[in-house]
Protein backbone atom coordinates (compact mmCIF):
# COMPACT_ATOMS: atom_id res chain seq x y z
CA UNK A 1 0.00 0.00 0.00
CA UNK A 2 2.18 2.62 -1.04
CA UNK A 3 1.11 6.03 -3.16
CA UNK A 4 2.45 8.99 -4.82
CA UNK A 5 1.50 11.99 -6.31
CA UNK A 6 3.22 14.25 -7.93
CA UNK A 7 2.11 17.67 -7.54
CA UNK A 8 3.73 21.32 -9.37
CA UNK A 9 3.93 22.55 -6.03
CA UNK A 10 5.04 19.68 -3.63
CA UNK A 11 5.70 16.02 -3.89
CA UNK A 12 3.65 13.66 -0.89
CA UNK A 13 3.80 10.55 -0.32
CA UNK A 14 1.57 8.34 1.81
CA UNK A 15 1.98 4.70 2.67
CA UNK A 16 -0.12 2.58 5.02
CA UNK A 17 2.04 0.08 6.79
CA UNK A 18 0.36 -3.60 7.34
CA UNK A 19 3.79 -5.21 8.95
CA UNK A 20 6.20 -3.12 10.61
CA UNK A 21 7.14 0.90 10.19
CA UNK A 22 10.64 1.81 10.32
CA UNK A 23 10.88 5.66 10.03
CA UNK A 24 14.78 5.31 9.76
CA UNK A 25 14.33 3.28 6.94
CA UNK A 26 11.40 5.14 5.61
CA UNK A 27 13.37 8.26 6.10
CA UNK A 28 16.48 7.40 3.88
CA UNK A 29 14.89 6.19 0.87
CA UNK A 30 12.48 9.27 0.79
CA UNK A 31 15.48 11.82 1.22
CA UNK A 32 17.07 9.65 -1.67
CA UNK A 33 13.97 10.21 -3.83
CA UNK A 34 14.22 13.95 -2.85
CA UNK A 35 18.08 13.97 -3.37
CA UNK A 36 16.75 12.94 -7.16
CA UNK A 37 14.39 15.22 -7.28
CA UNK A 38 15.66 18.03 -6.45
CA UNK A 39 19.43 17.86 -6.89
CA UNK A 40 20.56 18.83 -3.56
CA UNK A 41 18.21 18.08 -0.43
CA UNK A 42 15.54 21.02 0.82
CA UNK A 43 17.61 23.38 3.58
CA UNK A 44 14.85 22.39 5.99
CA UNK A 45 13.24 18.94 6.93
CA UNK A 46 10.71 18.37 9.99
CA UNK A 47 10.04 15.00 11.43
CA UNK A 48 8.01 13.22 13.84
CA UNK A 49 7.66 9.80 14.99
CA UNK A 50 5.24 8.64 17.11
CA UNK A 51 5.05 5.30 19.08
CA UNK A 52 2.98 2.82 21.33
CA UNK A 53 3.03 3.56 24.84
CA UNK A 54 4.43 0.76 27.18
CA UNK A 55 1.01 1.38 29.42
CA UNK A 56 -2.74 2.65 29.01
CA UNK A 57 -4.15 5.49 30.47
CA UNK A 58 -4.87 4.08 33.71
CA UNK A 59 -0.77 2.72 34.12
CA UNK A 60 -1.69 -0.69 33.00
CA UNK A 61 0.73 -2.84 30.96
CA UNK A 62 -0.13 -2.43 27.75
CA UNK A 63 -0.02 -5.73 25.20
CA UNK A 64 -0.47 -4.05 21.79
CA UNK A 65 -2.41 -1.27 20.50
CA UNK A 66 -4.56 -2.30 17.46
CA UNK A 67 -5.14 0.45 14.62
CA UNK A 68 -8.26 -0.12 12.73
CA UNK A 69 -8.31 1.93 8.91
CA UNK A 70 -11.30 2.24 6.82
CA UNK A 71 -10.03 0.65 3.54
CA UNK A 72 -9.85 2.67 0.68
CA UNK A 73 -10.90 5.85 2.29
CA UNK A 74 -8.09 5.85 5.07
CA UNK A 75 -4.93 6.37 2.62
CA UNK A 76 -7.29 8.82 0.22
CA UNK A 77 -8.23 10.97 3.13
CA UNK A 78 -4.31 11.18 4.23
CA UNK A 79 -3.16 12.07 0.91
CA UNK A 80 -5.83 14.67 0.88
CA UNK A 81 -4.81 16.52 4.20
CA UNK A 82 -0.97 16.05 3.59
CA UNK A 83 -1.64 18.01 0.02
CA UNK A 84 -4.09 20.77 1.84
CA UNK A 85 -0.80 21.18 4.78
CA UNK A 86 1.96 20.98 1.70
CA UNK A 87 -0.14 23.96 -0.05
CA UNK A 88 -1.07 26.24 2.78
CA UNK A 89 2.73 26.06 3.89
CA UNK A 90 4.53 25.96 0.36
CA UNK A 91 6.14 22.92 1.08
CA UNK A 92 8.25 20.51 -0.92
CA UNK A 93 7.49 17.43 0.37
CA UNK A 94 5.11 15.48 2.71
CA UNK A 95 5.49 12.20 3.34
CA UNK A 96 3.33 10.10 5.53
CA UNK A 97 3.52 6.43 7.18
CA UNK A 98 1.11 5.01 9.23
CA UNK A 99 0.77 1.42 11.30
CA UNK A 100 -2.33 -0.29 10.69
CA UNK A 101 -2.81 -4.09 12.98
CA UNK A 102 -1.94 -4.79 16.29
CA UNK A 103 1.28 -2.57 17.21
CA UNK A 104 3.51 -3.44 20.30
CA UNK A 105 4.60 -1.12 23.06
CA UNK A 106 7.29 0.89 21.41
CA UNK A 107 7.20 0.44 17.94
CA UNK A 108 6.11 3.51 15.59
CA UNK A 109 2.37 4.06 14.97
CA UNK A 110 2.85 6.92 12.34
CA UNK A 111 5.92 9.20 10.99
CA UNK A 112 5.25 12.72 9.15
CA UNK A 113 8.00 14.25 7.73
CA UNK A 114 7.82 17.76 5.82
CA UNK A 115 10.74 19.04 3.96
CA UNK A 116 10.73 23.21 2.82
CA UNK A 117 13.03 25.57 2.03
CA UNK A 118 12.77 27.31 5.64
CA UNK A 119 12.93 26.08 9.44
CA UNK A 120 8.95 27.90 9.72
CA UNK A 121 6.92 26.25 6.92
CA UNK A 122 8.59 23.02 7.71
CA UNK A 123 7.77 22.65 11.61
CA UNK A 124 4.17 24.23 10.98
CA UNK A 125 3.42 22.34 8.14
CA UNK A 126 4.45 18.71 10.18
CA UNK A 127 2.48 20.20 13.04
CA UNK A 128 -0.46 21.00 11.18
CA UNK A 129 -0.67 17.68 9.56
CA UNK A 130 0.07 15.68 12.37
CA UNK A 131 -3.29 17.23 14.38
CA UNK A 132 -5.20 16.65 11.08
CA UNK A 133 -4.56 13.36 10.88
CA UNK A 134 -5.10 12.51 14.49
CA UNK A 135 -8.37 13.98 14.70
CA UNK A 136 -9.89 13.41 10.95
CA UNK A 137 -8.20 10.50 9.36
CA UNK A 138 -10.37 7.31 9.51
CA UNK A 139 -8.24 5.40 12.16
CA UNK A 140 -9.44 3.88 15.76
CA UNK A 141 -7.49 2.45 18.83
CA UNK A 142 -8.50 -0.40 20.46
CA UNK A 143 -5.93 -0.94 23.38
CA UNK A 144 -5.12 -4.61 24.50
CA UNK A 145 -4.74 -4.97 28.26
CA UNK A 146 -4.47 -8.56 29.65
CA UNK A 147 -6.04 -10.25 26.94
CA UNK A 148 -9.04 -7.44 27.04
CA UNK A 149 -9.41 -5.02 23.90
CA UNK A 150 -10.95 -1.48 24.58
CA UNK A 151 -11.45 0.90 22.06
CA UNK A 152 -10.15 4.57 22.65
CA UNK A 153 -12.32 7.25 21.58
CA UNK A 154 -10.14 10.69 20.90
CA UNK A 155 -6.61 11.22 21.10
CA UNK A 156 -3.91 12.86 24.20
CA UNK A 157 -3.91 16.63 24.14
CA UNK A 158 -1.20 18.00 22.49
CA UNK B 1 -35.83 -6.39 2.97
CA UNK B 2 -37.28 -7.78 -0.51
CA UNK B 3 -34.47 -6.60 -3.05
CA UNK B 4 -31.95 -5.12 0.23
CA UNK B 5 -28.86 -7.79 -1.48
CA UNK B 6 -29.66 -5.54 -5.28
CA UNK B 7 -26.95 -3.42 -4.79
CA UNK B 8 -28.69 -0.96 -7.63
CA UNK B 9 -31.55 -0.77 -5.14
CA UNK B 10 -29.79 -0.10 -2.19
CA UNK B 11 -27.48 1.53 -0.15
CA UNK B 12 -23.95 -0.48 1.24
CA UNK B 13 -23.22 0.69 4.89
CA UNK B 14 -20.35 0.08 6.90
CA UNK B 15 -19.66 0.25 10.67
CA UNK B 16 -16.07 0.12 12.09
CA UNK B 17 -14.35 -0.17 15.56
CA UNK B 18 -16.94 0.35 18.64
CA UNK B 19 -19.95 0.86 15.89
CA UNK B 20 -19.54 -2.46 14.37
CA UNK B 21 -19.06 -4.89 17.13
CA UNK B 22 -21.99 -2.94 19.31
CA UNK B 23 -23.93 -3.76 16.02
CA UNK B 24 -22.30 -7.48 15.52
CA UNK B 25 -22.13 -6.49 11.74
CA UNK B 26 -19.09 -4.69 9.70
CA UNK B 27 -21.51 -4.26 6.52
CA UNK B 28 -24.47 -4.48 5.46
CA UNK B 29 -26.94 -3.87 2.20
CA UNK B 30 -29.87 -1.94 2.81
CA UNK B 31 -33.41 -0.70 0.87
CA UNK B 32 -33.70 2.58 0.09
CA UNK B 33 -37.14 4.33 -0.33
CA UNK B 34 -38.04 4.33 -4.64
CA UNK B 35 -39.59 8.31 -3.48
CA UNK B 36 -38.12 9.69 -0.49
CA UNK B 37 -34.86 11.34 0.31
CA UNK B 38 -33.49 9.33 2.62
CA UNK B 39 -30.61 10.85 4.89
CA UNK B 40 -27.39 9.01 6.89
CA UNK B 41 -29.62 10.55 10.35
CA UNK B 42 -32.84 8.47 8.72
CA UNK B 43 -30.60 5.43 8.00
CA UNK B 44 -29.11 5.55 11.67
CA UNK B 45 -32.73 5.47 12.78
CA UNK B 46 -33.91 2.93 10.89
CA UNK B 47 -31.08 0.74 11.41
CA UNK B 48 -31.82 0.63 14.99
CA UNK B 49 -28.15 1.18 15.84
CA UNK B 50 -28.69 3.26 18.85
CA UNK B 51 -31.45 4.72 21.23
CA UNK B 52 -32.89 8.17 20.33
CA UNK B 53 -30.87 10.18 17.09
CA UNK B 54 -27.61 9.78 16.50
CA UNK B 55 -25.01 10.84 18.82
CA UNK B 56 -23.17 14.17 17.23
CA UNK B 57 -19.60 12.66 17.92
CA UNK B 58 -20.59 9.66 15.38
CA UNK B 59 -18.57 10.93 11.95
CA UNK B 60 -20.21 9.72 8.39
CA UNK B 61 -18.59 9.19 5.09
CA UNK B 62 -20.56 8.84 2.06
CA UNK B 63 -18.53 7.13 -1.08
CA UNK B 64 -15.39 7.51 1.35
CA UNK B 65 -15.95 10.87 2.08
CA UNK B 66 -17.00 12.57 5.60
CA UNK B 67 -20.65 14.06 4.93
CA UNK B 68 -23.15 15.78 7.04
CA UNK B 69 -25.83 13.55 9.01
CA UNK B 70 -28.49 15.31 6.53
CA UNK B 71 -26.57 14.93 3.55
CA UNK B 72 -29.36 13.00 1.08
CA UNK B 73 -28.75 9.89 -0.30
CA UNK B 74 -28.57 7.95 -3.67
CA UNK B 75 -29.15 4.49 -4.52
CA UNK B 76 -25.77 2.96 -4.55
CA UNK B 77 -24.02 5.32 -2.01
CA UNK B 78 -21.71 3.63 0.76
CA UNK B 79 -22.54 5.00 3.95
CA UNK B 80 -20.60 4.56 6.83
CA UNK B 81 -21.12 5.44 10.51
CA UNK B 82 -17.33 5.77 12.27
CA UNK B 83 -16.89 6.15 16.06
CA UNK B 84 -14.56 9.49 17.21
CA UNK B 85 -11.25 8.88 15.67
CA UNK B 86 -8.21 8.37 17.51
CA UNK B 87 -4.86 8.11 15.06
CA UNK B 88 -1.38 9.02 14.71
CA UNK C 1 33.74 16.30 19.99
CA UNK C 2 31.21 14.29 21.92
CA UNK C 3 29.46 14.56 25.02
CA UNK C 4 26.94 13.37 26.84
CA UNK C 5 25.71 14.78 30.69
CA UNK C 6 22.90 12.16 32.68
CA UNK C 7 20.06 14.23 34.43
CA UNK C 8 17.52 13.09 36.56
CA UNK C 9 14.97 14.60 33.98
CA UNK C 10 16.60 14.14 30.74
CA UNK C 11 19.55 12.62 29.14
CA UNK C 12 21.12 15.51 26.89
CA UNK C 13 23.99 14.95 24.05
CA UNK C 14 25.59 17.70 21.98
CA UNK C 15 27.87 16.69 19.74
CA UNK C 16 30.24 19.13 17.20
CA UNK C 17 30.76 16.91 14.68
CA UNK C 18 34.32 18.69 12.42
CA UNK C 19 33.75 15.80 9.48
CA UNK C 20 30.12 14.98 8.85
CA UNK C 21 27.03 15.08 10.01
CA UNK C 22 25.10 11.90 9.32
CA UNK C 23 21.52 12.45 10.73
CA UNK C 24 20.03 9.36 10.01
CA UNK C 25 22.71 7.12 11.54
CA UNK C 26 23.56 9.85 14.56
CA UNK C 27 19.29 9.52 15.33
CA UNK C 28 19.81 5.58 14.76
CA UNK C 29 22.94 5.53 17.36
CA UNK C 30 21.09 7.91 19.82
CA UNK C 31 17.58 6.06 20.00
CA UNK C 32 19.76 2.50 20.41
CA UNK C 33 21.08 4.59 23.36
CA UNK C 34 17.48 5.75 24.66
CA UNK C 35 15.92 2.11 24.00
CA UNK C 36 18.40 0.66 26.20
CA UNK C 37 17.79 4.00 29.14
CA UNK C 38 13.99 3.63 28.50
CA UNK C 39 13.17 0.24 28.13
CA UNK C 40 10.81 1.29 25.13
CA UNK C 41 11.15 4.08 22.99
CA UNK C 42 9.42 7.21 24.59
CA UNK C 43 6.25 8.03 22.84
CA UNK C 44 6.88 11.19 20.88
CA UNK C 45 10.05 11.98 19.18
CA UNK C 46 10.23 15.43 17.33
CA UNK C 47 13.33 16.19 14.95
CA UNK C 48 14.65 18.61 12.22
CA UNK C 49 17.36 18.97 10.36
CA UNK C 50 19.17 21.75 8.66
CA UNK C 51 21.06 21.68 5.48
CA UNK C 52 23.27 23.91 3.23
CA UNK C 53 21.37 25.84 0.47
CA UNK C 54 22.09 25.51 -2.94
CA UNK C 55 21.84 29.35 -2.99
CA UNK C 56 22.75 32.49 -1.22
CA UNK C 57 20.20 34.85 -0.44
CA UNK C 58 20.83 37.02 -3.73
CA UNK C 59 20.56 33.64 -5.92
CA UNK C 60 24.41 33.15 -6.70
CA UNK C 61 25.27 29.41 -6.33
CA UNK C 62 27.35 28.35 -3.17
CA UNK C 63 30.53 26.37 -3.40
CA UNK C 64 31.06 26.24 0.31
CA UNK C 65 29.50 27.37 3.85
CA UNK C 66 31.88 27.60 6.67
CA UNK C 67 30.71 27.36 10.61
CA UNK C 68 33.09 29.02 12.75
CA UNK C 69 32.68 28.48 16.71
CA UNK C 70 34.25 29.56 19.44
CA UNK C 71 36.10 26.09 20.85
CA UNK C 72 35.43 25.25 24.64
CA UNK C 73 32.40 27.59 25.09
CA UNK C 74 30.02 26.73 21.87
CA UNK C 75 29.45 22.94 23.16
CA UNK C 76 29.37 23.85 26.94
CA UNK C 77 26.66 26.35 25.75
CA UNK C 78 24.42 24.33 23.59
CA UNK C 79 24.67 21.84 26.34
CA UNK C 80 23.22 24.41 28.64
CA UNK C 81 20.52 25.62 26.34
CA UNK C 82 19.63 22.15 25.56
CA UNK C 83 19.14 20.77 29.22
CA UNK C 84 17.39 24.72 29.63
CA UNK C 85 14.68 23.70 27.09
CA UNK C 86 14.45 19.97 27.97
CA UNK C 87 13.51 21.08 31.87
CA UNK C 88 10.79 23.93 30.98
CA UNK C 89 9.43 20.98 28.79
CA UNK C 90 9.53 18.25 30.89
CA UNK C 91 10.86 15.76 28.06
CA UNK C 92 13.12 12.78 27.68
CA UNK C 93 15.67 12.92 25.76
CA UNK C 94 17.40 15.63 23.85
CA UNK C 95 19.85 15.30 21.42
CA UNK C 96 21.84 17.92 19.07
CA UNK C 97 24.66 17.57 16.83
CA UNK C 98 25.87 20.49 14.99
CA UNK C 99 28.63 20.78 12.00
CA UNK C 100 31.67 22.90 12.28
CA UNK C 101 34.19 24.07 9.55
CA UNK C 102 33.63 23.87 5.33
CA UNK C 103 30.15 22.45 4.49
CA UNK C 104 28.88 21.31 0.75
CA UNK C 105 25.35 22.50 -0.39
CA UNK C 106 23.15 19.78 0.78
CA UNK C 107 25.01 18.66 3.48
CA UNK C 108 23.56 18.86 7.06
CA UNK C 109 24.18 21.50 9.54
CA UNK C 110 22.64 20.91 12.56
CA UNK C 111 20.53 17.76 13.85
CA UNK C 112 18.32 18.64 16.92
CA UNK C 113 15.64 15.71 18.51
CA UNK C 114 13.29 15.24 21.01
CA UNK C 115 12.18 12.67 22.68
CA UNK C 116 9.14 12.96 25.16
CA UNK C 117 5.95 11.09 26.62
CA UNK C 118 3.58 13.29 24.47
CA UNK C 119 4.08 15.46 21.25
CA UNK C 120 3.41 18.88 22.39
CA UNK C 121 6.45 19.37 24.29
CA UNK C 122 8.43 16.67 22.29
CA UNK C 123 7.73 19.69 19.06
CA UNK C 124 7.62 22.68 21.29
CA UNK C 125 11.01 22.10 22.67
CA UNK C 126 12.55 20.76 19.80
CA UNK C 127 11.45 24.09 17.83
CA UNK C 128 12.47 26.13 20.66
CA UNK C 129 15.84 24.99 21.02
CA UNK C 130 16.56 24.88 17.66
CA UNK C 131 15.70 29.19 18.01
CA UNK C 132 17.39 29.36 21.00
CA UNK C 133 20.67 27.93 19.41
CA UNK C 134 20.47 29.74 15.92
CA UNK C 135 20.20 33.10 17.90
CA UNK C 136 22.38 32.43 20.80
CA UNK C 137 25.07 29.18 20.41
CA UNK C 138 28.50 30.76 19.35
CA UNK C 139 28.30 29.93 15.68
CA UNK C 140 29.14 32.17 12.70
CA UNK C 141 28.53 31.35 9.18
CA UNK C 142 30.52 32.59 5.77
CA UNK C 143 29.13 31.91 2.58
CA UNK C 144 31.85 30.85 -0.14
CA UNK C 145 30.39 32.25 -3.81
CA UNK C 146 33.46 32.44 -6.71
CA UNK C 147 35.77 32.23 -4.32
CA UNK C 148 34.50 34.98 -2.14
CA UNK C 149 33.88 34.43 1.39
CA UNK C 150 31.12 36.61 2.87
CA UNK C 151 29.96 36.77 6.69
CA UNK C 152 26.23 36.32 7.15
CA UNK C 153 25.01 38.18 10.34
CA UNK C 154 21.75 36.40 11.59
CA UNK C 155 19.60 33.72 10.27
CA UNK C 156 16.67 34.14 7.96
CA UNK C 157 13.17 34.89 9.27
CA UNK C 158 11.10 31.48 10.84
CA UNK D 1 52.74 46.96 27.05
CA UNK D 2 55.31 45.55 29.63
CA UNK D 3 53.78 42.62 31.13
CA UNK D 4 51.49 42.06 28.81
CA UNK D 5 52.63 38.43 28.21
CA UNK D 6 51.90 37.65 31.38
CA UNK D 7 48.63 35.96 31.90
CA UNK D 8 48.36 36.52 35.42
CA UNK D 9 48.81 40.20 34.84
CA UNK D 10 46.35 40.43 32.23
CA UNK D 11 43.31 39.25 30.28
CA UNK D 12 42.94 37.24 27.42
CA UNK D 13 41.09 39.01 24.68
CA UNK D 14 39.30 36.73 21.77
CA UNK D 15 37.76 37.62 18.45
CA UNK D 16 35.98 35.91 16.22
CA UNK D 17 34.74 35.58 12.89
CA UNK D 18 34.40 39.50 10.87
CA UNK D 19 35.71 40.67 13.98
CA UNK D 20 38.86 39.05 13.78
CA UNK D 21 39.57 39.57 10.20
CA UNK D 22 39.01 43.01 10.23
CA UNK D 23 41.62 43.60 13.54
CA UNK D 24 43.93 41.35 11.97
CA UNK D 25 44.45 38.90 14.79
CA UNK D 26 42.66 36.46 17.02
CA UNK D 27 44.29 36.16 20.38
CA UNK D 28 45.89 38.45 22.36
CA UNK D 29 47.05 39.64 26.08
CA UNK D 30 46.33 42.81 27.28
CA UNK D 31 46.99 44.33 30.27
CA UNK D 32 44.81 45.48 33.05
CA UNK D 33 45.59 47.84 35.17
CA UNK D 34 45.69 47.58 38.76
CA UNK D 35 43.67 50.15 39.85
CA UNK D 36 40.68 50.57 38.27
CA UNK D 37 37.70 48.06 37.36
CA UNK D 38 38.29 47.36 33.46
CA UNK D 39 35.09 46.26 31.53
CA UNK D 40 34.47 44.75 28.12
CA UNK D 41 33.42 48.21 26.93
CA UNK D 42 36.00 50.33 28.40
CA UNK D 43 38.52 47.01 26.68
CA UNK D 44 37.00 47.34 22.98
CA UNK D 45 37.90 50.76 22.86
CA UNK D 46 41.74 50.72 24.47
CA UNK D 47 41.81 47.97 21.74
CA UNK D 48 40.85 50.26 19.08
CA UNK D 49 38.49 47.87 17.88
CA UNK D 50 36.17 50.47 16.37
CA UNK D 51 35.45 54.05 16.29
CA UNK D 52 33.28 55.03 18.83
CA UNK D 53 31.52 53.09 21.51
CA UNK D 54 30.86 49.83 21.06
CA UNK D 55 27.83 48.62 18.84
CA UNK D 56 25.13 47.03 20.94
CA UNK D 57 25.06 43.92 17.88
CA UNK D 58 28.08 43.00 19.34
CA UNK D 59 27.95 39.72 21.69
CA UNK D 60 30.81 39.40 24.55
CA UNK D 61 31.89 36.36 26.84
CA UNK D 62 33.92 36.35 29.77
CA UNK D 63 35.44 33.17 30.53
CA UNK D 64 33.14 31.52 28.36
CA UNK D 65 29.78 32.89 29.44
CA UNK D 66 28.01 35.66 27.97
CA UNK D 67 28.13 38.55 29.77
CA UNK D 68 27.00 42.29 29.73
CA UNK D 69 29.31 45.65 28.47
CA UNK D 70 29.82 46.70 31.59
CA UNK D 71 30.80 43.80 34.17
CA UNK D 72 34.02 44.37 35.57
CA UNK D 73 36.87 42.28 34.07
CA UNK D 74 39.66 40.73 36.69
CA UNK D 75 43.16 39.62 35.89
CA UNK D 76 43.26 36.60 34.12
CA UNK D 77 40.08 36.84 32.78
CA UNK D 78 39.20 35.36 29.02
CA UNK D 79 37.19 38.66 27.02
CA UNK D 80 35.69 37.82 23.80
CA UNK D 81 34.24 40.07 21.27
CA UNK D 82 31.92 38.24 18.90
CA UNK D 83 29.69 39.22 15.73
CA UNK D 84 26.03 38.32 15.67
CA UNK D 85 25.54 35.27 15.87
CA UNK D 86 23.98 32.85 12.99
CA UNK D 87 23.71 29.06 14.24
CA UNK D 88 22.04 26.33 12.76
Amino acid sequence: MTGAIAKPGAWIQVVLETESLRPLIALERWQQHLALQYGTLPAAECTFVGRVRGTNAHGKALEHLELEHYPGMTKAHLEQLAISSAESHAVRAVVVHHRVGLIAPGEAIVLVAVAADRRGPAQRCCQELLEALKHNAPFWKREWCGGVGTWIEGNTPW
Amino acid sequence: MGNSEDLSEGLTVRLFASLREQAGWSERIWPIPCDSSSTPADLWSSLGLGQGPMPSSIRIAVNQHFAAANQPLHRGDEVAFMPPISGG
